[in-house]
């Protein structure tokens, strides 16, 4: 009977929906400090008319420029709001609570912004593949729909078609993972999570060579996506049946105990930790999920082989940074007060996701596959960093961010040089002797080698000092040593690679390196500046995380 | 009634669905019971959001509506197409990637 | 000038010499063997000089000191190059550089068709150099140097033909002998550092008073180890024999006059300490009086006239060692017997080498006899000095000899009497022994044969280079020990250094000396009876069962084999096999167990989307019931 | 602010890595003598430190610090002390010979691509671990010392792999896979004890806040950071694990053998005499000057270990039938001196495991190259392929010999004055454990003359007849390392001279003294 539920309650119902039109404030919407989304959005709908009203021929350029300048702009945009001090002493919640504009939102939107423009690099690439009937084509399907080998698909080949869709469906993804990190309520979290992976399911299923597995991974990445986002949104709902709102700062307040004021008629619902626990639960396991920690992982190697690789080089920067921006968020802001109770179970997941990527790594023959268990090992050590709860442990988890991302773009750069008859050429066996072939390609992929395994001199090295700096500091000295441990084990399997390049013969129908366009060159040559500068002269950088380590609350 | 049974029902609805994502095999349906644990999750909110008095839960509840739906176009789009190209909307037979 | 300074040069000349010899290369193969025979000359004319002025000192300030330079400095540890030149050491730079020169002038012939001679002369001067060293030092350190000096010296010598495996291996096995002697001299030295701090003789020897019996009898045994070393003394005598691969020359001037007396020098040296520690001297005289009587025993049984004179240089050093297990009694004889066997041994051995070289370097006594028609000179030469070895009235050894055996049973008691029947029977062995050589080699009728190349050998007499030395050699024999004891001028000559004590035995000195006489006339008796009067079988026959142990070097060497040796390859074959399955092996499997589970886990991604969300699915419902424990706990 | 001597000093040889890499593939001998000239040049420049450092000034001279990475508490530090400079003096002086040893043997027999440049990377990479290992020589900063201290790992790594005897026992392909083999044990061992060392760095800078070895040791000092006992046990093995690991100290040491054996001799070389002694100078450095109590506390263990390596590594020295592996054994047996100097916390053994640091480096250097160039021309590194090699090649075997005869430490030749002293300052304090390592000169004399004997005596094999005496150029690599040998022996006082004030420095800050001798000596 209704008579459990409170008369006021009911009322309020009635008078909140009963009240004038008139009595409707217009939102306040600051668009100046949501520019770099709003520019990435819009430039991803105008592709999407582009795709409409452009004659195919010049599509391709049109929408290679438009993105790049885009995601220049929406850059410049985040480079003058941290300038304008939104980063440090003007940081506030904009978007009537919605999003969050402070410095680790905008150091962390910076990071996928130009992630974003070297992977938009690859994407655009078209000098790998052999012209196709004369014209130049890129990783991509010429027509997605076409079953493979199909009549279909030769013909849309031989009239050169090209899925140009790529541009504006990446610019979407970057676009939610601009808003995720920031999101301030679970609403807009679980928005932005949507809106950035559906367009990366689609992405993934593009792939002109190897359609099946491309295929295949598109649908396990679907699948299994929109299952954790079901798990996700269930949280939120139980979340917002703890405290009756998803705006961050009202769950932290009720979960302090700032709001005493709870309606007796909801003292069962309201400030009951059971929701809020499994609330958190949830939530936290979507966004795991999406930084690939075990036991939420398995998707990741699949995932990673299957996809195009300049879109698995996109999607392993951008979503992890995205993801871990947006875990920082919640665990800092919302949940601080209850750290006793997620604190062991994350210690646990940063344990095994350690350990985990690192041991089966030992054991892989696809290099695709191998970098991807390397990303779940790297998933844990920043996880280590994540527990710290301090300060230094938010920067430090910020500049791994970087440091990280821009190794591996580069790493699956170089993984798309490599090829034989059947496109890429990612079966390690495929890769012996490589250092003889070409000495530099070869060089160059050891050095993101050496940067993953963390040796120093490298991002690598920095990166993991810093974490696990911040973890020590922050009273996690066990996670520390694990994370020794199983770096130790890690760097087998780097050192394996290496071994295979320099010193075993190259096989006689080994594969030829591509010489790729100024594009994917300029992609490499990022990553391998950003790795060698974070190396030897981090301080700059550590800075600038630093002083974006403070979330507006 | 008192609304925390609807809690208690979504619940259910939600777990059902789980389980079916688990134990089915083929693609459509493991999608529909996805959507079938999106649709629990609208009833917690508008459980909630009527228990709580207050109105964020419906607004959510159609959030997650259209969300669904744009899921639903990407998904369908996906399975079609590994449909078209292996003849079986099995989940099992996509696993050309293990290891 | 003042004479300190002519110190270095000593040893610098024939440092020098052995420097140029051996970077030399070709060009000085002619000239060679003159440059270091001049050098060695040299270094003696300066030590007569250095003599002539310590005689013109009083007997309590003949010591001269020359400090060249701070060596190794190290706070309290402070080793110095500088020399001390007192009678001990002169006796010795005389006896080193006077028979080191001789040798030279030997080996010119000797080494005559020898390419490498150039590289003989450069070794030899570079053994004399490292041996003055030795006797030179005046802290143990620098004399540890001279010690090894000599050491690689006659490791090189030894093994002087190297292409013969058994030169090498003979090389090899008296390196590694010393070795172990030298773990004694430096055990010593360290011993002596941490308990005077310093290891410098003069303090050392002046602090003994202040310190503990057992530190002395600690640092007198590790030192009789290094002189059994050195000086070829039982346990560690077994290299000597093999010694005699080396060219003759070698064996005269090494292994019989000089380095192995070192061990002697080195007792004596260290006289006071052992004064301070009875118990080690007693283990001195005993292993004294046990190597003279090894030593004689398997020189009786040698075939081979090198080996056979090896084994009395080992029983001659065994009375050196017994005279300085005596302590001040003994000390002085000890000395005077070392230089008289100086001669005689240096005397015999050249002989010997005289010998092999009209020979074809024939070895085998049972292929000698009736040489002394062939080569007189070297007949004569070596009569006297065999007179003198085995202690014929009048000659060198008789005095040295006899005071020793007086000394010995001076010690008194029980064990006076056992040491000094043993050095009177070591008397009546060494005469036989030496007969028995005598008669094999030069009486007897010829029983040579030709050898495997099929020439026969046309005995000679061997070159005035080598004659000459032995004439003066014998001389010394004939009439040092009288010299020396006439006025005991060795006695007064040595006493300021090693202090002395008059013996007093419990039998007359007559009575002594006529015991001795006796046993040496036994001695030579049965050894005529058996070689001289009989005529030698030229194969050697199966002989009692002492015979052939003597043969085997009384079965040392057999001992060290089976024990050390194979033991040894035993030991390392295992210990390889521990480090390529154990050390090795639990890294290796490690690694191994780490790639399994990496497989095994593997296996868990199994392709199948649904199982991927069922560790999902599990994880979260993990997760979440971790989440509520945490809290219910 | 003064010219940055230490920085140059370090920087010249990288430079020279960088220049030889970019040699263009054709101009091969170009190359080299580029990389020989940088060489030289860093040897002047060692020279010159040498000359300006002041035996008697403050423990740490020619300094230079500049803020690096402030978030970390990281500032390049430089500073060298005697030891330092003694280090940095034997690494500028070997490397022109291995340079010039290694001649050869990069030369790519098989014309491949115009890209894959062998020589112009092997000589780059000997002058970068050059340079990586004159840095950790003089790093003050402990986080400065460990990224180059890991660092070096990978040059090293490559130099091992990379590079070998061209003619393994079974053939090239078998060759190529011990080599990698080799080379990836090598990077494991080292990584791992570098990253167990990673935990305990972190661990400092959680305790202490900075990096600077200065600082800390003050801040120890004057009693202003305190350390747990237990932490500071801990990090103390974090840090003696990762040296005992590079050093190496048994039972750490299996990977030693197979590198040295595989990697050709001048890099085997690299590897014994300069990058292992970074291993054994930062005990010395950080683990005795950082963790004073530490070190105390387990200083009885690793007496034993060490005393261990001695005998093992000479015992497995005797048993070994391939050269180089024998040679490896040598050394880590002779690691195990220089160990048990440095813990025996006496001024004597101290100096004396620094002077062994230089000494070993030497005479290893010296027999080691000899024994390459033999197998250069024999192409086997078995023993029993040789015999009687003294009647074809007197020179080779007569260098060979006083190698070796360095080897076994001879008196008169340079590692006798640091063995020595080694055992003497061990015995003042441990007489047992002093006694027991003597046992150590035996052995060494065992394995180095049955070596020389197998080898070079004995009547010429005929697979030994060919074989040609050393070279102009050889002669010019071993003449002068011989050279320094006979010269450091009999005059080692500049180097004791300088090396003694730094370990006084060091024995002061774990507050040891020397034991004083039982009985006043009469002169004293």
């Amino acid at each position: 009977m209704s008579s459990l539920v409170s008369a006021p309650a009911v009322h309020s119902l009635w008078t909140t929906a009963a009240d004038p039109i008139s009595k409707i404030n217009a939102p306040k919407i600051e668009y100046g400090q949501l520019s770099p989304t709003l520019i990435v959005i819009g430039a991803a709908v105008l592709g999407v008319l582009v795709e409409a009203f452009v004659p195919r021929k010049s599509r391709y350029y049109v929408q290679a420029f438009l993105a790049v300048v885009a995601l220049a702009a929406a850059f410049a945009a985040v480079v003058g709001l941290a300038a304008g001090g939104y980063g440090t002493t003007k940081a506030h919640i904009a978007a009537m609570g919605a999003i969050a504009v402070d410095g680790p939102a905008l150091f962390l939107q910076g990071t996928i912004l130009l992630a974003g423009l070297v992977s938009i690099f690859m994407f655009a690439e078209r000098r790998l593949d052999p012209e196709a009937h004369g014209n130049r084509v890129d990783s991509f399907a010429a027509q997605a729909s076409a079953v493979p080998g199909g009549d279909t698909e030769k013909a849309a080949i031989k009239a050169g078609f090209t899925t140009t869709e790529v541009f504006p469906l990446a610019l979407f993804a970057i676009g939610g993972m601009l808003v995720f990190p920031s999101a301030n309520d679970l609403l807009t979290l679980f928005i932005a999570l949507e809106v950035f992976s559906l367009p990366l399911y689609l992405l993934c299923a593009l792939a002109r060579r190897k359609r099946l597995m491309s295929q295949e991974a598109a649908v396990k990445y679907f699948l299994l996506g929109a299952f954790a986002s079901a798990f996700t949104l269930f949280g939120i709902a139980l979340l917002y049946g703890y405290a009756g709102s998803v705006s961050y700062a009202t769950i932290a307040s009720v979960v302090d105990g700032s709001i005493t004021n709870v309606d007796p008629a909801l003292a069962d619902t309201m400030g009951n930790d059971a929701l809020l626990l499994i609330g958190m639960a949830l939530v936290g396991m979507g966004l795991l999920f999406k930084v690939g920690a075990v036991p939420f992982h398995m998707w990741t190697p699949d995932v990673y082989q299957g996809a195009p690789t300049p879109v698995t080089g996109f999607m392993a920067a951008g979503t992890k940074v995205a993801a871990f921006g947006a875990l920082l968020r919640l665990l800092y802001v919302v949940v601080p007060g209850m750290r006793w109770d997620w604190r062991p179970v994350m210690w646990a997941v940063a344990i095994v996701t350690m350990l985990g990527g690192a041991v089966v790594a030992i054991t892989q023959t696809d290099i695709k596959r191998l970098l991807a268990y390397s990303s779940i090992a790297h998933a844990g050590f920043i996880l280590a960093g994540v527990i710290a709860m301090t300060p230094d442990g938010v920067s430090s988890v910020l500049f791994y961010l970087v440091a990280y991302s821009f190794v591996t773009i580069g790493a699956f750069a170089v993984v798309t040089l490599v090829r034989d008859a059947g496109g890429e050429a990612t079966h390690l066996s495929k890769w012996a002797g490589l250092g003889r072939r070409s000495p530099l390609v070869a060089a160059v992929f050891a050095v993101f080698l050496l940067a993953f395994a963390g040796i120093p001199l490298t991002s690598g090295f920095a990166g993991k000092f810093a974490v696990f700096k911040a973890a020590a500091a922050g009273g996690a000295g066990p996670l520390v040593v694990v994370g020794v441990v199983s770096s130790a084990v890690a760097a087998f399997f780097y050192i394996r690679v290496i071994v295979l390049m320099f010193f075993s013969e190259p096989k006689a129908d080994g594969p030829t390196v591509a010489v790729p366009s100024p594009l994917t060159m300029t992609t490499i040559a990022v990553g391998v500046a950003v790795t060698v500068v974070l190396g030897l002269a981090p301080q700059y950088f550590l800075n600038l995380a630093s002083q974006a380590g403070v979330f507006v609350r | 009634m008192n609304p925390v049974n609807y809690l208690y029902l979504a619940a259910l609805l939600f777990t059902i669905g789980a389980i079916g994502v688990l134990i089915r095999r083929n693609a459509i349906i493991v999608f529909m019971c996805i959507e079938l644990m999106l649709n629990a999750c609208n009833l917690t909110f508008v459980a909630f959001s009527r228990m709580h008095g207050n109105l964020d839960g419906q607004i959510i509840a159609f959030f997650t509506m259209v969300v669904a739906a744009a899921e639903v176009v990407v998904g369908l789009a996906i399975i079609v197409s590994l449909f078209r190209t292996r003849h079986s909307a099995s989940v099992d037979d996509a696993s050309l990637m293990k290891l | 000038m003042n004479t300190e300074n002519l110190i270095a040069l000593l040893v610098a000349a024939p440092l020098l010499g052995a420097a140029v010899l051996l970077c030399g290369g070709r060009a000085l193969d002619r000239v060679g063997h003159l440059l270091g025979t001049l050098l060695a000359a040299v270094s003696f004319v300066i030590a007569v000089v250095l003599f002539s002025d310590l005689v013109g000192k009083s007997p309590h300030d003949r010591t001269l000191t020359q400090h060249l330079f701070s060596w190794v400095p190290v706070e309290g540890f402070q080793a110095d190059v500088s020399f001390q030149l007192d009678q001990l050491s002169m006796t010795f730079v005389l006896l080193i550089t006077g028979v080191g020169t001789l040798i030279h002038m030997y080996s010119i012939g000797y080494m005559e068709h020898d390419e490498r001679r150039r590289r003989f002369f450069g070794y030899l001067n570079l053994f004399l150099a490292a041996m003055l060293l030795l006797v030179l030092a005046d802290n143990y350190l620098l004399l540890y140097v001279g010690w090894e000096g000599v050491g690689l010296a006659s490791y090189l010598l030894i093994g002087f033909w190297q292409h013969k495996p058994s030169a090498a291996t003979a090389a090899k096995k008296a390196f590694l002998v010393n070795r172990v002697g030298d773990m004694g001299l430096s055990i010593a030295i360290m011993i002596m550092f941490s308990t005077f701090g310093t290891f410098a003789f003069k303090p050392v020897f002046d602090s003994v008073g202040d310190t503990s019996q057992g530190k002395l009898t600690a640092i007198g045994l590790t030192l009789l180890l290094a002189a059994c070393g050195k000086s070829a003394q039982v346990p560690l005598q077994s290299w000597l024999g093999d010694a005699m691969e080396g060219p003759t020359p070698v064996s005269a001037l090494i292994h019989a006059a000089t380095m192995v007396t070192a061990g002697v020098y080195l007792i004596v040296r260290s006289g006071v300490i052992f004064n301070g520690a009875p118990d080690a001297q007693l283990a001195t005289a005993v292993v004294g009086a046990v190597t003279l009587m090894f030593g004689a025993i398997v020189g009786c049984a040698k075939d081979d006239i090198k080996k056979a004179l090896a084994g009395s240089t080992m029983s001659q050093i065994g009375y050196m060692v017994l005279a300085a297990g005596l302590g001040p009694v003994g000390y002085v004889f000890a000395i005077m017997h070392l230089v008289t066997h100086g001669f005689f041994k240096a005397g015999l051995f050249l002989g010997a080498g005289s010998v092999m070289h009209g020979m074809n370097d024939e070895v085998d006594m049972r292929r000698y006899g009736a040489l002394r028609k062939y080569m007189p000179i070297t007949f004569a030469t070596f009569t006297l000095a065999y007179l003198a070895i085995i202690g014929f009235p009048g000659l060198s050894g008789f005095f040295s000899k006899d005071k020793i055996i007086e000394a010995a049973f001076a010690k008194g008691g029980t064990e006076g009497w056992i040491l000094g029947i043993t050095a009177v029977v070591g008397a009546a062995v060494t005469a036989f022994y030496m007969t028995r050589i005598m008669l094999m080699t030069f009486f007897g009728e010829k029983r040579w044969v030709p050898d495997e190349q099929g020439n026969e050998p046309h005995p000679h007499e061997a070159p005035s280079s080598m004659t000459i030395p032995m004439l003066v050699l014998a001389v010394g024999s004939v009439f040092a020990g009288g010299i020396f004891s006439l006025g005991d001028r060795f006695l007064k000559w040595l006493e300021p250094v090693t202090g002395h004590t008059e013996g007093h035995s419990p039998i007359s000195t007559g009575a002594i000396t006529g015991a001795t006489v006796a046993c040496m006339l036994i001695g030579m008796g049965v050894a005529w009876v058996m070689y001289g009067r009989r005529d030698v079988p030229a194969l050697a026959p199966r002989g009692s069962l002492l015979t052939r142990a003597a043969r085997r070097d009384l079965l040392q060497d057999d001992f060290n084999h089976v024990v050390l040796v194979r033991g040894g390859e035993h030991l390392t074959r295992s210990l390889v096999y521990v480090d390529h399955t154990l050390v090795d092996g639990v890294v290796n499997g490690t690694a191994a167990s780490v790639g399994g589970l990496s497989g095994r886990l593997r296996k868990l991604q199994n392709g199948y989307v649904r199982s991927y969300a069922v560790s999902m699915f599990g994880g979260a419902a993990v997760i979440i019931a971790a989440t509520l424990l945490m809290r219910a706990v | 602010m003064s010219f940055p001597l230490l920085t140059a000093t370090a920087a010249l040889p990288a430079v020279g890595a960088i220049a030889t890499a970019a040699v263009p593939a054709k101009q091969r001998t170009a190359a080299k003598w580029l990389a020989l000239l940088f060489s030289l040049g860093t040897l002047v420049f060692a020279a010159v430190i040498a000359a300006r450092f002041d035996p008697g000034g403050n423990q740490f001279q020619l300094t230079e610090s500049h803020a690096w990475i402030t978030d970390f508490g990281v500032r390049y530090e430089l500073g060298v002390d005697g030891i330092g400079v003694a280090l940095i003096a034997l690494t500028a002086l070997l490397m022109p010979f291995v340079i010039l040893a290694g001649w050869h043997d990069a030369d790519p027999q098989e014309t491949g691509s115009s890209r894959w440049r062998p020589t112009q990377g092997f000589f780059a990479l000997i002058l970068a671990v050059e340079a990586m290992v004159i840095v950790s020589f003089e790093a003050t900063d402990v986080f400065v010392f460990y990224i180059f201290f890991e660092a070096m790992l990978i040059p090293m790594y490559f130099l091992i792999g990379g590079f070998g005897d061209r003619a393994g026992p079974h053939g090239e392909k078998e060759a190529a896979t011990q080599r990698s083999y080799a080379a990836v044990k090598f990077l494991l061992y080292n990584l791992v004890g570098g990253l167990i060392m990673l935990a305990a760095v972190i661990g400092l800078y959680v305790v202490a806040g900075n990096f600077s070895l200065q600082e800390i040791v003050a801040a120890r000092a004057n009693g202003s950071l305190h350390m747990a006992t237990s932490t500071e046990r801990l990090l103390f093995l974090g840090f003696f694990f990762a040296f005992a690991v590079k050093a190496p100290l048994w039972p750490l040491h299996t990977w030693l053998p197979n590198a040295m054996g595989e990697a050709t001799a001048p890099v085997a070389v690299l590897i014994t005499a300069v990058v292992d002694k970074v291993g054994t100078f930062a005990m010395l450095r950080f683990c005795l000057q950082l963790f004073p109590n530490a070190s105390k506390w387990a200083t009885p263990a690793i007496l034993v270990l060490a005393l261990i390596s001695i005998v093992y590594g000479a015992l497995l020295a005797v048993g070994q039938r391939d050269i180089k592996r024998l040679v490896a054994y040598a050394s880590i047996s002779h690691f195990g001196f220089i160990i048990m100097g440095i813990f025996a916390m006496t001024s004597q053994g101290q100096s004396g495991a620094t002077l062994y640091m230089v000494n070993h480096g030497i005479s290893t250097a010296a027999l080691m190259l000899v024994a390459g160039f033999l197998i250069s021309r024999r192409g086997s590194r078995l023993i029993a392929d040789y015999g009687g090699v003294q009647k074809v090649a007197p020179v080779l075997a007569g260098t060979f010999l006083i190698g070796g005869l360095a080897t076994l430490s001879l008196p008169g030749l340079a590692p006798f004055v640091s063995e020595f002293l080694v055992l003497v300052g061990t015995f003042t304090r441990y007489p047992v454990i002093g006694i027991i390592a003597t046992i150590g000169i035996v052995l060494a004399a065992l394995y180095t003359l049955v070596l020389y004997q197998r080898t070079m005596t004995g009547p010429v094999k005929p697979s030994t007849e060919g074989i040609a005496d050393l070279r102009v150029r050889e002669l010019a690599v071993v003449v002068p390392l011989i050279g320094v040998l006979i010269f450091l022996g009999v005059y080692p006082k500049p180097l004791t001279d300088m090396v003694n004030p730094a370990v006084q420095h060091t024995l002061s800050d774990v507050h040891k003294k020397d034991p004083k001798p039982e009985v006043e000596a009469a002169h004293k």
